[in-house]
């Protein structure tokens, strides 16, 4: 599984970036239509969950991020390739 | 359940600051609650006043916000009078320790059934970061522009002297152990507690020298102190300062008959 | 006459400092010279609102400025009325007449509006000075050129006031270029 | 285990206690004060088990706060206090108000301000009663003048607080209580619950339309009921900076009451079209009784309920009438407002007998005071 | 250290803290609550070492309690809040007045009742100001409407309360507290310090008798005072059962400030003798004072004061008016002892613009109800 | 001083009941009082509401007898506004520990210098005997007809954990001991607490079997353990039930700066 | 007709009781037969006042009694006025009409005043019958049997009613002992 | 020294009696003014004050007694002979 940052959500307070420990999250450059920052999920397939189906582990990110902005998606094929 | 099925979807974004940790303690609750098996018809969700009382109000199930401070009375009577519910109470430093300290004491004398989550921001969010009872000793806040010069309460170790079945401490750096403790707290019959240390960063990170969350997490980190391994507090000093160290752990996890059980309420329940 | 400015946008943008920083130049500052050839006394009140205690949301502030003692204090319908938010622009555009002044950056607020519309990239602007954060003095800058409420020197001054020394270089700078900014739009405004 | 009818000598609190009970009062949170303790006491002992629940809390606050909570699990609460007590419950009432809980609070007042006379009897909190929680609302509040309406005052408190969803208060004061006498319970008795959201009433209750009184929605049914001392629309979303759903909001919460006056009202007429009325309530009007009862050209309106205000008894009173008297254990609370209706309704001399220091006017005090007013 | 005489642009809040310390404050406690926080803030900041002590503490009821406190340290001592902390505090109010301890409480009114609207103006807590404690008494309530009046009413409430030992209120509103403009900080300020036991005096705050009110026995100087919120003699024995002793003390107290309204009283009145009159105060008056202003036949009574009841000024108003307009930021709070006086000064039609949701009323709306009113 | 000179002679005989222990603990403070070598004319005595606050109103010098719970809060204000003055508060286990619970923690954890003497006689004795919050578990009262089902508070051990310079428990049946420890009391620097186990015959003794005051000091003589000696509650079990052993002696004797000390407020006393 | 009653003694004496048993048994046991030969209902209100805080001092009990609708229910000027301490005495001995008829405990009054007196040893009575307690009852006893205001049947009753079982005997004998007194007393007062 | 029970203070509660260890003080039979029976120092001579004079000891029914009603005073001539 990937973890996907829902834009209308997030708040771009980069606790995500701080928190992984696979640093799969960059900060952002572009401004949300909220008028954040979002961060940006610029490495998944270093996450431990990649390509992981089931019970996922770690999911740092997703309890701590704040707004309730990261959720876990399927990945693509390609991407499952990584 | 998904996530938003337990919260109220409709009401997101939510009021809270970027990177305020009201929202770790949502994620981190909302799995506790989960795991534990728990249904929503049956629970019912008590705040007081402040940035984590407001939590109750984006839960997909009855939430009573209160007045400042009284959170847990307002419980006591809504749990006594229909003690087939499930009571959780969201509440913050202040309004816990603060104006609420009274009902805070003698709720874990009593030792209701209740579930009482303090998030301990260590500030006054909600009214612009006011120094509270928990702010650590020197520390700046808009009422201690000289530093606080006053030392903080230990929340965790009140309860456990006045008399709580369940307390348990942790900051929101440790979501994993948190979750844990919050459905041990959840499980438990009579007065549980979980003390949440949590990042306020626009109002005290902010003063602090550590205006981005995740500094504030950092510090946490690497302040952090088992309780079992924290240096024992000597007989005639205890060391109420949190700047220190932050003291995690469970606390205590006992058994006394809860209230219901003493006045034999429940047989009406 | 009495003029009543309205500047709205998000919280954390310093929407707010924008107002007392003008207020305080009308009231302090500001000494025009009226028709008797003697100096005039400005009274200007400042008041502000926010969303749900201060977190992000949307901002206002408003100004009234006259040249006689203040009566009614407080902004009904803006004479200008400034905008840095896309939020705040669905919340304050309704509020005007037909000849209240708005000024908008163009790269916050998505929807172009008819009137007396003037664009200001303020916060492009202040980005090219090194930092967000002046964005709004930028602003301030501009809408002075344009409106031309109080002086130069007085917004200055109230400006410098209010903030701390060593960043009293750098909002000079976003001030002047305001003011460059605001001229353009004018220019540009009267060839339209 | 409410009391069988018949007769009872019992003190004025008892008779609180039984009318609380006989009303099917589940809850009780109680702190001890002079001279409200015997309703606790009486409470510990009659609410045990399956009858329900007595608490004695840590302090007045918690006492309301428990007792609101309690309301919204379905009992019907209460609490008894006295003028510190009571002054202590302010914030509290305000939220009893503003998120329509129905609860039941007694004070049995005493001598004020501050500690004052705490053995002795007043009617100083009436107008604190009204006023004394911060912004504008509406209470319902009853004052009883003897033992048996400690008992029916009590039951009437119950059924207009679950009607109106309204703090309700028993005015009393520490002579009705204290006082032993005859207690009467009826073979039947008008009880009123409140009207529950998602359940179809046909009862008495049922006459008050739901978009002036919205149904209860008892908390664990599933309503997801949204409960606020904050401003917040009908689906309990908070919008503490919408003018609009504020205005909305704090005037229904007046109108339920007020428009609702005269079924709420509650007054006793002798003598009416007399030249010369009194007009009192509660232990002070017990005094111009005896007067007006023994005196054919004094008439007295004794108020059994003081607010919302008896607007239409008093006008009532006043129309025919040369002359009033207002009596008060006060320094004339009620006074200022019963001129204003009196006035209105064309009696211009309206005059105040205000007693200080816990007794109630006596017969011969009230029979003075006439005759300076050119009376009798 | 107070600040120098000149101009300055500050905050309402910041006016009050000023005016405070000008006054000669030198203690202050307090419990942080929007929309009064800056004036906890501000005195954080400038009370310290030398100049007094800041203290925040647990709640509302410990800093009114810390305050009446540090009053009989011999300490011009002064707490702000709004609405929730106000109504905590009601039961220590009443202490203070029972004991004529001096005290200033600035409440920054918001929307209520209850947490209701947390950052926008009202007011609402005019009559809980005068009768949200227990038991009868009076306070002193003064109600700025600009940032100058921020400064110049906080120095009455203070000398006020030193002349007079009773409790002094400013009645300010979140409009007011949070407003920026002028403030001019005179040369010379007139401040009044209590009468203290065994001091002789020949000032202004001497020519109140000693038997209305008695010298100020400051602890510490073997005055061996015993101060009481019970039932007391002049000596501080407690007779809490003397009817006499209760009804003579609380007759002084509430005499002392009636009897003196008119040294109290503060207004501004425009238009003097016009047939259209409004009577308003604090923010709700700007709109009005700009129509009146602007329309010369419409006059304007600006209450400054508003406890005890100005009743003098708005007689006077009445007097030549065919109709008056009271504006009030609530449902009509002073409007119905408004509209008593106004009546007996024989104006018969009195109306009420109420506005509840956090905004003053706007100069149109003012002018539209006075010409639904058949004036203008 | 003669006892009467520190007394008011003619407010005498007191309007306490016969064999109170209010009048021993009189007898007992003013010893310590004078032992301590302080002056009335320099000391202040704050009361709030209850038979044990009446005290102060004996006293030949100023008092201030205030609402009942706050009488912390008040002196505190005294104290701070006039530092050279010594404040002394008189309270019971009502005052201090219920309605007063909160102004008592922070009163200890603020650590401002005073002396309090709470007169613990496990009773609303003034109101007539309602229970409080140290009636023990099981005991009778007016409000607990079919005995006390909570379970009391550890006043001294609450105060101890929240941060007091100073605190003491003795019975009435120690006269000597807590004579000491009211002069250790009144000598300390800071927030000292010296609580006093007393007999209220009249609305405790009566209704528990103990209607004489003598029966009274023997059952507190009998279950008086000194603190040292006392079974040390398990780690996971607060022993709260005051009915099983009075715990007695010095809990704690520290330097903790005072709240003086730490605002630097005395300069200007 | 109404009778108003005063009892007057110090705390602990049961003065209260005395007053409640009294207005019991009026209002719930006497059923008078009227002029029309009809049963009729007595109406009795009880009230109380006593010293700071029920502890020693004085203690005060008032009862009134009507044959009709009760209106004002409270004692002004007392018909009766029963004295069983020396502070009590010096109390409510001024607040009595010339026609009062007051009934004194000779051992606990030290005072001897004019008018109509009765004088009822009841503590020694009481003394006689092995304890103090039963003053109360035995005055009780001794006041009904002078005033005749409730038949001696109702009065026991309702004692009865107020006091454990056990008690029982002890208390009948204490009334009877009082009805004695009275009696004795009235004789001597017939004699004098 | 002898102890002396002041009668218009005492209240008869006989605190002194219990907790005197050398029994000095019995319950009294004579109703006092205030209309308590008054303790009675009975045995002064069993006292560990007797003829003592300067800092006295024990003390326990002075500070004891809850009504101020025991004072010290000197012994007679005669009962310093006892
Ligand atoms: C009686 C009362 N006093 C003060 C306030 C103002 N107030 C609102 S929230 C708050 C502080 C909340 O602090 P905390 O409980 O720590 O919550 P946070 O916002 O930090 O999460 C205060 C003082 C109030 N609403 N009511
Ligand atoms: C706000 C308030 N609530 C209740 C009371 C009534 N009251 C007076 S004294 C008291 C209890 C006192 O108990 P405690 O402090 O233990 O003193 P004691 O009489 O036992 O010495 C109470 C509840 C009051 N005066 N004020
Ligand atoms: S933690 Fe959440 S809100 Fe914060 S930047 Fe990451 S995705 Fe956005
Ligand atoms: S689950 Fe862990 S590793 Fe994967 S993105 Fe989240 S924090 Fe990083
Ligand atoms: S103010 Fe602090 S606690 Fe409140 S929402 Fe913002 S970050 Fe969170
Ligand atoms: S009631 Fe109890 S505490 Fe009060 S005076 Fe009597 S014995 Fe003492
Ligand atoms: S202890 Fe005192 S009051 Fe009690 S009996 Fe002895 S002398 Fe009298
Ligand atoms: S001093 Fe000791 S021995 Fe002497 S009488 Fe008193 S208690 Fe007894
Ligand atoms: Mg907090
Ligand atoms: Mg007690």
């Amino acid at each position: 599984m990937k973890p996907v940052i829902n834009p209308k959500l997030c708040k771009g307070c980069n606790i995500c970036v701080y928190i992984c420990p696979k640093k799969c999250y960059t900060k952002g450059t572009d401004i949300s239509e909220m008028g954040y920052f979002n961060a940006v999920v610029s490495f998944p397939e270093k996450c431990y969950n990649h390509n992981r189906e089931g019970k996922l582990i770690c999911e740092l990110c997703v309890l701590s991020c704040p707004d309730q902005a990261i959720s876990w998606h399927p990945e693509t094929e390609e991407e499952k390739k990584k | 359940m998904d996530i938003f099925e337990f919260y109220r979807k409709d009401r997101w974004p939510h009021v809270f600051c970027p990177g305020c940790g009201n929202g770790t303690v949502m994620n981190c609750f909302f799995r506790a609650f989960n795991e534990a098996g728990l249904s929503l018809d049956n629970t019912v969700f008590v705040g007081g006043i402040g940035c984590s009382s407001r939590v109750p109000l984006y839960i997909n199930s009855d939430a009573l916000h209160t007045t400042h401070g009284r959170a847990i009375a307002f419980a006591t009577g809504l749990k006594l009078a229909k003690p087939g519910l499930k009571v959780v109470v969201f509440t913050g430093d202040g309004d816990l320790g603060a104006i609420g300290g009274n009902h805070f004491i003698n709720g874990c004398r009593r030792n209701v059934d209740m579930t009482v989550i303090c998030i301990n921001n260590n500030i006054y969010g909600m009214t612009g970061g006011q120094a509270s009872i928990t702010t650590p000793h020197d520390f700046q806040s808009t009422t201690t522009p000289y530093g606080n010069k006053e030392y903080p309460f230990d929340l965790a170790e009140i309860a456990v002297a006045a008399g709580a079945n369940y307390v348990a401490r942790w900051t929101t750096r440790q979501v994993h152990e948190l979750t844990k403790s919050m459905k041990s707290a959840l499980q438990k019959r009579g007065f549980a507690l979980v003390e949440v240390v949590s990042q306020c960063p626009t109002n005290f990170g902010r003063r602090n020298k550590m205006a981005d969350p995740s500094q504030m997490l950092e510090w946490f980190k690497s302040n952090t102190v088992r309780r079992d391994k924290a240096k024992s507090a000597e007989l005639d000093h205890v060391d109420l300062n949190l700047a220190g160290q932050i003291t995690v752990g469970e606390f205590v996890d006992r058994n006394r008959e809860c209230y219901e059980e003493l006045i034999g309420v429940e047989k009406h329940g | 006459m009495d003029s009543q400015i309205r500047f709205t946008g998000f919280g954390g943008q310093g929407v707010i400092l924008m107002g007392i920083v003008l207020a305080r130049a009308a009231s302090l500052y500001e000494r025009p010279v009226g028709e008797d050839g003697k100096e005039k006394r400005m009274s200007a009140i400042q008041t502000q609102s926010y969303g749900p205690s201060a977190r992000g949301g949307h901002s206002k502030c408003d100004v009234k400025i006259s040249d006689q003692e203040m009566l009614y204090p407080f902004v009904e319908i803006p004479d200008w009325l400034v905008i840095m938010s896309q939020q705040a622009y669905s919340k304050y555009i309704q509020e005007r007449r037909p000849d209240t002044k708005v000024i908008v950056d163009p790269d916050l607020v998505m929807d172009r509006p008819t009137g007396h519309i003037y664009y200001i990239s303020a916060t492009k602007a202040a980005e090219s000075l090194g930092t967000r954060i002046v964005a709004n003095v930028v602003m301030l800058g501009a809408f002075r050129e344009i409106s031309g409420v109080v002086s130069n020197e007085s917004l200055e001054r109230a400006l410098m006031d209010a903030l701390p020394k060593p960043t009293h270089d750098l909002n000079k700078s976003a001030l002047a270029q305001g003011a460059k900014l605001g001229r353009e739009a004018m220019e540009k405004k009267g060839k339209a | 285990m409410t009391i069988p009818p018949g007769e009872y000598f019992v003190q004025g609190n008892d008779a609180c206690v039984e009318g609380a009970l006989a009303s099917g009062v589940k809850f009780f949170a109680g702190y001890p004060i002079t001279p409200s303790t015997e309703i606790a006491e009486g409470l510990a002992q009659r609410l045990k088990g399956q009858n329900g629940v007595f608490l004695q809390m840590e302090d007045e606050i918690a006492c309301i706060s428990a007792v609101i909570g309690a309301s919204w699990g379905g009992a019907k609460a209460m609490t008894a206090t006295s003028g510190p007590g009571f002054s202590l419950m302010q914030e509290a009432i305000g939220y009893a108000a503003m998120s329509e809980t129905p609860v039941v609070l007694v004070n049995v007042m005493r001598g004020g301000p501050s500690t004052g006379q705490p053995t002795k009897a007043s009617q100083g909190d009436v107008m604190q009663t009204k006023w004394g929680s911060h912004g504008d609302y509406q209470v319902i509040a009853f004052a009883p003048a003897t033992v048996q309406e400690m008992f029916d005052l009590t039951v009437e408190c119950f059924n207009y607080s679950e009607k109106y969803r309204v703090p309700a208060f028993l005015l009393s004061d520490a002579e009705v209580g204290h006082m032993r006498g005859l207690l009467r319970v009826p073979e039947k008795l008008n009880v009123i619950d409140r009207k529950e959201m998602g359940i179809r009433r046909t009862d008495e209750a049922y006459d008050v339309p739901d978009d002036l009184v919205k149904p209860f929605p008892v908390f664990g049914k599933g309503h997801k009921a949204i409960i606020t001392g904050m401003t917040h629309t009908e689906t309990g979303r908070i919008e503490p900076e919408d003018s609009k759903v504020h205005s909305d909001l704090v005037r229904r919460l007046n109108e339920k009451v007020l428009r609702n006056r005269k079924d709420i009202n509650k007054w006793e007429m002798i003598g009416e079209g007399s030249k010369t009325m009194i007009i009192s309530y509660g232990s002070s009007a017990l005094g111009a009784k005896e007067v007006a009862t023994k005196d054919p050209n004094v008439g007295l309106l004794r108020l059994k309920s003081i607010w919302p205000l008896p607007e239409e008894p008093i006008a009532q009173a006043a129309r025919g009438a040369q002359r009033i008297l207002v009596c008060e254990m006060n320094l004339g609370q009620l006074f200022f407002s019963i001129k204003r209706v009196a006035q209105d309704a064309g009696c211009k001399q309206v005059e105040l007998l205000s007693k200080l220091g816990g007794e109630p006017p006596t017969p011969s005090e009230v029979r003075h005071k006439l005759r300076s007013m050119g009376a009798v």
